[in-house]
């Protein structure tokens, strides 16, 4: 199994922090992972990106991930500034972060749920701006079967050091689990 | 190892680049110890007694502790020149 | 408690054969640290004549252990040595010895920053007054109107106020000293020793070579400075500015030896006495320091908010 | 031991920590930050029982660093760029001191104008100063790295101190899975702290005053006969690390797939891994092809590279940094490695400023000197550049 991912999201969104727990989450299951945060000059809001790979080996390669099979997409709002779906495998997936359950790419694969609601109703809130990154995860746990719920759940406890916030943050990886649905 | 341990005469003996010596008359000297004071060489020394003299070795000759001497008991006197009796 | 020269051990302190010139006040004040703390002290120097007093390897004579540093980090690398002795349980006195230039100006960021800090440390400034191991360049503590190889016509800007500097740094400890007054700098720095925190001792030291005055005058050319108000001793300790009993009479300018006759001893300050303007300038910095004294005196450490 | 996902910076800092590092002295700078605020976090928590210093400058950072090594104590730093090239006299210091220090460069690179991306030019401008500099692939790498640098750099053989380099972001602040060790392995592995002299009251120790010009030279040919000996201390210290902790790399020098390969790749830094990509897909198209992945910068591995490259068609060195006017640092030092043989050669200057190459970029361009070496015979390329592809065209024009 060799997978690679790219995560889209806005500088402060915690695209980062997707990729790592996602990374840790392939760790708990024997598996090698890499999460690349690609760093500019950007601040907060501007769009980012972030790459990630799974593989049952070890992982040699360090460039960027230019051919995806995933692609996630925590803000829809970026759909109009970013091609997300630039080098996508035709057989690759887009996991969405969308207000409404229709795909706009008719040529790939697509799931969405509403992050965004699912982290507000758990009080995600930070600086005004939903945390919608660990919902993303347990969504694409769902979505692509890269990583189970279960390892996704034991990253997120293990990754906040607050029991409060690593309990609203798994509840958020396990309600996006059940809710996302291909679209 | 670039390492180094204090030890005198790490420049050689320092006394030959003096002009000018410091000669101490002991029939003036009230023990004050200013020139033992200032002595920017630690060539001025003391006595068990508390009178001094000098370490002509190392002593550059500057002449400060004739100028610290408030009783004028330290002289400079011109060393004799190369040649004559120092040679 | 005042210190009584026969009371001092018969040893020597200081390390004679070394490569400083006559007269030099360096190694006089070397003696000094040396009196004062015995030797329970290591000693930080960046590149400046005391890197050159040394001599050569495999001696050195400064009668102390030494990290000889680069120029521009001397009290970095005296906090490095202070954390280390720390961590081993050890209680040794750090003191950094540079020149003017490593201080005031290629070392004033990392003085600034140790002080800031608030590092263990003594540093002592031995402020001659120029870049004077390069051979005599104007520094940023040369004095208006002085004459120095860069200087020709003498320095058209006034000496840093280095001193009120550092007491505005708010540090624990801040004293300014001479090499005519050993007994006065033997007591700071035992009280230095005696504080935990950043000490900065000012010492001034009249070099022969580089002010052009006869060798044998070092010790009375600093106590010149002293008597004209020109370098006024005092300490800063915990927030309290005293002026040192030395200097006390000296406050009333009417008590001060008169200026010419510092001046006129050293051939460096030619510019200033051929030109009243220059005079003047010399005189408007000396009198900006006692500015500086009175205003610390009134307010205290107000006078820094 | 644990696997844990970190990022490059944060595998360093647990290293330092297991090495028990007693003074830290560190000025952030991108992409180095997130190493020195972890171990600050690890002092302010009690898990680190040492003194951070928290200096103004990297020059004050590579000086107090010293000071507390001079001192007697293990002592770390690291840093980046501009911050390296500021400490960059402090190194030449330190070396000649001959004090044992380990410090961390995540590379990146130099402005103008401003960049934080990867590149070696950092850490290739300090070669002549006379620190071992070593150079990770992995996360994994540079965690290990770290606690062999105390090691070799306080072997009583070297007393130098070690660099060990991360590339900036890519390994720095990329999460992989990363095997600590616990505590008492280390403590086990890793002696007590050795360095030559201690600067203290006891020992009145005086470091760095003038010396004859003949006793200089002497000392600079010490440094060198170090350099030597650390080539030995670093494959023993590699195997007895691999006999503790079960990771080898191979000495100076990791060979992959060049015993038999015709072609072999000469590359430094994480992007190793791609290149030995680009190996494995030039195999499948029929070329025999390898990559000699250079570990350690200083000393340079003559010998191992000797052994390995002088019966082979071609060599091709990739640098990430040039020295202006002349070639890539590698690529120099290849060629004077090669005298004399009769291996065709090509210098390729690339991913400066951390632009990106894909295996598929080293695989065409491998192909393609594979093509000259196979129409001419012998071929001498010292320098080529692989420009960004969008200027691609430029670099045609120019005649690069």
């Amino acid at each position: 199994m060799y997978t690679e991912l790219r995560f889209h999201g806005r500088g402060g969104q915690g695209a980062v922090t997707a990729a790592t727990i996602l990374a840790r989450a392939a760790l708990f299951e024997g598996k090698w992972a890499q999460a690349i945060p690609e760093f500019g000059a950007e601040r907060r809001g501007a769009p980012v990106r972030v790459y990630a790979r799974i593989s049952d080996k070890p992982i040699q390669v360090h460039s960027t991930v230019v051919e995806p099979d995933i692609v996630v997409v925590l803000d829809y709002e970026l759909l109009k500034l970013v091609d997300v779906t630039e080098g996508l495998k035709p057989e690759g997936i887009v996991v969405l972060n969308s207000p409404v359950n229709t795909s706009p790419f008719p040529k790939f694969r697509t799931f969405c749920v509403n992050a965004t609601r699912i982290a507000k109703d758990l009080n995600l809130v930070v600086s005004g701006w939903p945390t919608v990154n660990t919902a993303m995860v347990g969504a694409l746990a769902k979505a692509s079967g890269v990583v189970s719920i279960d390892s996704v759940v034991k990253a997120i406890s293990e990754y906040f050091s607050s029991p409060s916030l690593a309990k609203a943050n798994s509840d958020a990886a396990v309600k996006a689990f059940e809710e996302i649905t291909q679209c | 190892m670039p390492i180094s341990y204090p030890a005198e005469g790490s420049s050689g003996k320092t006394g030959l680049w003096r002009t000018e010596r410091p000669v101490v008359h002991l029939d003036k000297c009230i023990k004050c110890l200013f020139c033992w004071l200032y002595c920017p060489e630690d060539t001025i020394l003391r006595r068990e007694d508390d009178y001094v003299y000098v370490d002509y070795d190392y002593c550059k000759g500057c002449g400060i502790c004739a100028q610290a001497c408030p009783t004028h008991a330290i002289e400079m006197v011109p060393e004799p020149s190369l040649g004559s009796e120092r040679a | 408690m005042p210190i009584r020269l026969a009371d001092l051990p018969r040893r020597r302190y200081g390390m004679p054969g070394n490569a400083a010139c006559p007269g030099c006040p360096e190694t006089m004040g070397l003696r000094y640290v040396k009196m004062a703390l015995g030797d329970n002290v290591v000693l930080v120097i960046p590149a400046g004549c005391s890197s050159v007093i040394q001599g050569i390897v495999p001696k050195s004579g400064i009668n102390f252990p030494v990290l000889n540093i680069v120029f521009a980090s001397a009290a970095s690398s005296a906090a490095g040595m202070e954390a280390a002795f720390e961590m081993m349980g050890k209680n040794y006195n750090v003191v950094v010895w540079a020149g003017d230039g490593g201080t005031a100006d290629i070392g004033f960021q990392s003085m600034s920053g140790a002080a800031e800090r608030n590092d263990n440390i003594i540093y002592i400034c031995v402020d001659n007054e120029a870049y004077m191991n390069t051979g005599i360049q104007r520094s940023g503590l040369t004095p208006y109107g002085a004459w120095t190889t860069t200087t020709y016509a003498g320095k058209t800007e006034k000496k840093k106020p280095l001193p009120f500097i550092m007491i505005a740094h708010n540090v624990p400890y801040v004293a300014t000293a001479s090499v005519g007054y050993p007994q006065d700098f033997i007591e700071k720095l035992r009280k230095a020793a005696s504080i935990k925190g950043f000490k900065y001792i000012h010492l001034h030291a009249p070099c022969p070579i580089g002010w052009r005055f006869d060798p044998g005058l070092t010790a009375k050319i600093a106590q010149l400075a002293v008597q004209t108000g020109v370098f006024p001793l005092f300490e800063y300790e915990n927030g309290k500015f005293r002026l040192s009993s030395y200097s006390g009479m000296y406050r009333n300018p009417q008590k001060r030896a008169p200026l010419a006759e510092y001046l006129k001893l050293q051939g460096r300050f030619q510019p200033v006495l051929k030109d009243p303007e220059k005079l003047k300038g010399l005189q408007e910095e000396i009198d900006a320091m006692w500015r500086w004294i009175e205003m610390l005196e009134k307010y205290g450490p107000q006078a820094l908010k | 031991m644990t696997m844990k996902a970190l990022t490059g910076n944060h595998a360093v800092s647990e290293a330092v920590k297991l090495a028990r590092v007693e003074v830290i002295a560190a000025y952030p700078i991108t992409p180095q930050t997130t190493m020195v605020e972890k171990l600050a976090e690890m002092v302010d928590k009690g898990e680190l029982e040492a003194k951070m210093i928290r200096v103004e400058s990297e020059h004050s950072a590579l000086a107090a660093t010293l000071g507390a090594a001079a001192a007697g104590a293990r002592a770390f730093t690291a840093t980046s760029s501009h911050g390296l090239l500021y400490m960059h006299e402090v190194l030449w210091w330190t070396a000649g001191a001959r004090i044992p220090v380990v410090m961390a460069v995540a590379a990146r690179a130099i402005g103008p104008p401003w960049n934080i991306h990867v590149e070696h030019s950092d850490v290739m401008d300090q070669r002549d100063t006379g620190w071992i500099i070593s150079v990770a692939q992995e996360n994994q790498e540079a965690f290990d790295l770290t606690l062999q640098a105390f090691r070799i750099s306080e072997d009583p053989r070297v007393y130098l101190p070690m660099i060990v380099t991360l590339d900036g972001f890519i390994l720095s602040h990329t999460v992989a899975p990363v095997d600590i060790p616990s505590q008492e392995e280390v403590d086990n592995w890793l002696p007590p702290r050795r360095q030559p002299y201690v600067i203290t009251p006891e020992s009145n120790v005086v470091m760095g005053n003038i010396a004859s010009d003949e006793d200089y030279f002497m000392m600079r040919y010490s440094i060198q006969a170090a350099m030597k000996a650390a080539k030995q201390v670093i494959s023993e210290v590699d195997l007895e690390y691999g006999k503790a902790f079960g990771r080898s790399y191979g000495g100076l020098v990791e060979c992959y797939r060049c015993d038999d390969a015709d072609y072999v790749i000469v590359i430094t830094g994480s992007w190793a891994g791609d290149a030995k990509k680009a190996a494995d897909m030039l195999r499948d198209k029929g070329v025999r092809a390898g990559v000699a992945r250079i570990r350690f910068v200083r000393p340079w591995p003559e010998e191992d590279l000797r052994d390995k490259l002088s019966n082979k068609k071609g060599v091709i060195v990739f640098d990430r940094s040039v020295s202006f006017g002349s070639y890539g640092q590698l690529f120099s030092d290849t060629a004077a490695t090669l005298y004399g043989t009769k291996v065709s050669m090509r210098g390729v200057i690339a991913g400066l400023g951390g632009v990106d190459v894909r295996p598929d970029d080293i695989m065409s361009e491998v192909m393609d000197f594979v093509g000259r070496v196979e129409e001419v015979g012998l071929v001498y390329e010292p320098q080529r550049w692989m420009l960004p592809k969008k200027y691609a065209q430029v670099g045609k024009e120019v005649g690069l």
